[in-house]
């Protein structure tokens, strides 16, 4: 890149950076006038580039980003620059943004969630005695963000409600279906929090890999086997 | 109403540093006597100026009145374990740790400073209120400079009681009025020239409003010239934090 | 612009590519490990990178934009990655944004913020003792900025709150972790420091009307006694 122009002292400011930097840190396109403007401006010349100058500079930027093998962009969009990445990357951003949006669920919706997920269809009372608190809020909430859908009621007496993970769900999480699920160290990940019992969430994960499966050969729960479980979970003191 | 508060300027320790600075003091050696005598001359202006935030300071004060006895009793007979214990130990210890911070927090500004320099994507647009650390009050001295500068006005102004009912007629609002109006006019104002031959009610809620408006970054306040006044300044950068 | 890129056959997306997109896409700083298993989950590559790998990759990134005069930098701050323009653009984007010049916190503020940052977790009487005031007000605003979070309570008589510093004050003083703070010098190497400069003293002693002449100290000091032998360390003109 050409076009170098002294700032201050020793400070070589090019019209490509200016762009550049404009391109990147503005949260709306940035005209070409704006950028002549600015950098006519601080760079104490008196001659403001003109509209030629500033498409070479753009020229410029995007050769090089290229060739450097560069995910980043300038685009001409709605009469201004913008910086965006390539189309080559955008599967990586996609499941960031969805990983993202995941995270920023807090620990207990992020709790009820994979016990539901894991033992679905789950009554509330399934969901409690595993999570040892009242579940009634999160699962609501879950409701509400589409995340969870009620299934139906168990053949039990009092015929609670039955929850069960919806379609969104899987996409929000990038799973392909149920069997899909996270395993252990991905769970982790996406629980994102350092302070969630670790060995509560291998019991978790653990018991809802096999009940899983077990679900899809006979729809019963055993329960001596979630009574056992649930003394192990109750231990932590989480919550 | 906004009230000053000390807390929003420099704190005792600040202060206790200045004198030592001031004069020529090791700072391992401090002359209780005379430093509590100083330090005092600020306590008693600051209480007579109804200052919030006092309190912490008179702490220092009854502090350094108990070493300064402490110094007068005959020295205790050395034990052979325990050291000779200085009264001052305590003092010099907060002040050195106090330092330490002071100087850490001084680097750090610094490092704010530089990463502020650098733009991240989108940061333009989010609201001032999230984005925007409090800047750093605008006062190119300390507020002991300016009570110092004060004391020296109040020399010779007869005492206030005589004042008690114009002491109701100058409040801070009113005299933040009246400094905006000066400020309109003339782009820079001596705060000695400005309250000369005014009583002294009229001199103090005019040096709270100058407090408030410094706080509040109105106003920019320097002394480099004169220790015994100062001069006021608009802002011109038209700050509205 | 010829952006395109093929997506499938022969479509190479580096691990530098997708660091360099999700830097600059990302609203918060992104953790190593999340680049790393976006970028094995999603190039179907089972060995996830390294943190050696990503290290080499950013600094290979940085090289670049260097060599090729580009105006952006990829930063480790607050544990993660993020992008940011270089400082010799500033001028300009403070001048497009209308921005304050530089900033910087209140004296109060930053001692506040500082004891806290070395002490963490601290409660706001270990804050008062160093400062020797109240620091309420100080600790308030500083929750308010969201440089400090309560992080719990101290087992101690009264159960006072502990204090601790945020991700975002590690990204707004742009520090990679709490390794990475300034160090906390002893008073007495810093009283004895003659690269100690004058601005820096000035500073520490709130003295803005003197001048400072510092006296090149003796630096051995005995720094259990005090000692009247000592000779003058802070100096300066009276006037």
């Amino acid at each position: 890149m050409s076009t170098e122009k002294k700032i201050g002292f020793d400070n070589r400011v090019s019209l490509a950076m200016v762009l550049e930097a404009l391109a990147f840190a503005s949260e709306t396109p940035v005209s070409v006038d704006q950028v002549c403007n600015i950098y006519a401006e601080l760079s104490g010349d008196d001659a403001i580039p003109n509209e030629k100058a500033v498409e070479d500079a753009l020229e410029t930027l995007n050769a090089s980003f290229e060739k450097e093998g560069h995910a980043l962009r300038i685009h001409t969009w709605a009469g201004g620059l913008r910086m965006a990445t390539t189309s080559a990357v955008a599967p990586f951003l996609e499941a960031f943004f969805r990983r993202e949006r995941a995270r920023r669920l807090t620990r207990p919706l992020m709790e009820t969630l994979a016990i539901i997920a894991y033992k679905q269809p789950s009554t509330r009372a399934e969901i409690d005695a595993i999570r040892g608190v009242d579940s009634g809020y999160s699962i609501r909430k879950l409701l509400s963000l589409n995340l969870v859908a009620i299934t139906g009621r168990a053949e039990v007496a009092g015929r609670p409600m039955l929850y069960a993970t919806t379609n969104r769900f899987l996409e929000e999480f990038g799973i392909k279906d149920l069997n899909g699920l996270p395993t252990l160290r991905e769970a982790e990940e996406l629980l994102g929090d350092t302070n969630f019992d670790q060995e509560r969430l291998r019991l978790l994960v653990a018991d809802g890999a096999s009940s899983i499966d077990q679900k899809v050969a006979d729809n019963s729960l055993d329960d001596t086997k979630i009574s056992s479980q649930q003394e192990l979970l109750l231990e932590s003191k989480d919550q | 109403m906004y009230r000053v508060e000390l807390e929003d300027f420099e704190g005792p320790l600040d202060l206790l540093l200045l004198l030592i600075n001031r004069r020529e003091i090791d700072i391992f050696d401090i002359p209780i006597a005379q430093i509590t005598s100083e330090y005092l001359s600020y306590v008693e202006l600051m209480e007579s100026i109804n200052l919030d935030g006092v309190a912490d300071y008179i702490y220092f004060a009854a502090l350094l009145i108990s070493i300064k006895a402490r110094m007068l009793l005959p020295k205790p007979k050395i034990d052979a374990e325990e050291e000779d214990l200085d009264p001052r130990q305590q003092l010099v210890d907060q002040l050195l740790e106090y330092i330490r911070y002071k100087d850490v927090a001084e680097a750090l500004n610094i490092q704010l400073e530089e990463r502020s320099q650098l733009f991240t994507r989108g940061q333009a647009s989010r609201p001032p209120e999230a984005d925007t650390p409090e800047q750093e009050i605008l006062v190119k001295t300390t507020i002991f400079d300016l009570i110092n500068a004060l004391r020296f006005v109040l020399e010779g102004v007869p005492d206030e009681e005589t004042y008690a009912i114009s002491r109701q007629e100058h409040s801070v609002e009113g005299q933040s009025e009246f400094l905006r109006r000066v400020l309109f006019t003339e782009k820079r104002v001596n705060f000695s020239n400005l309250v000369r031959g005014q009583t002294r009610a009229f001199i103090v809620a005019t040096f709270l409003a100058v407090l408030e408006m410094v706080y509040a970054q109105e106003i920019l306040v320097s002394n480099i010239y004169d220790d015994n006044t100062f001069v006021i300044e608009r802002e011109l950068s038209g700050n509205e934090y």
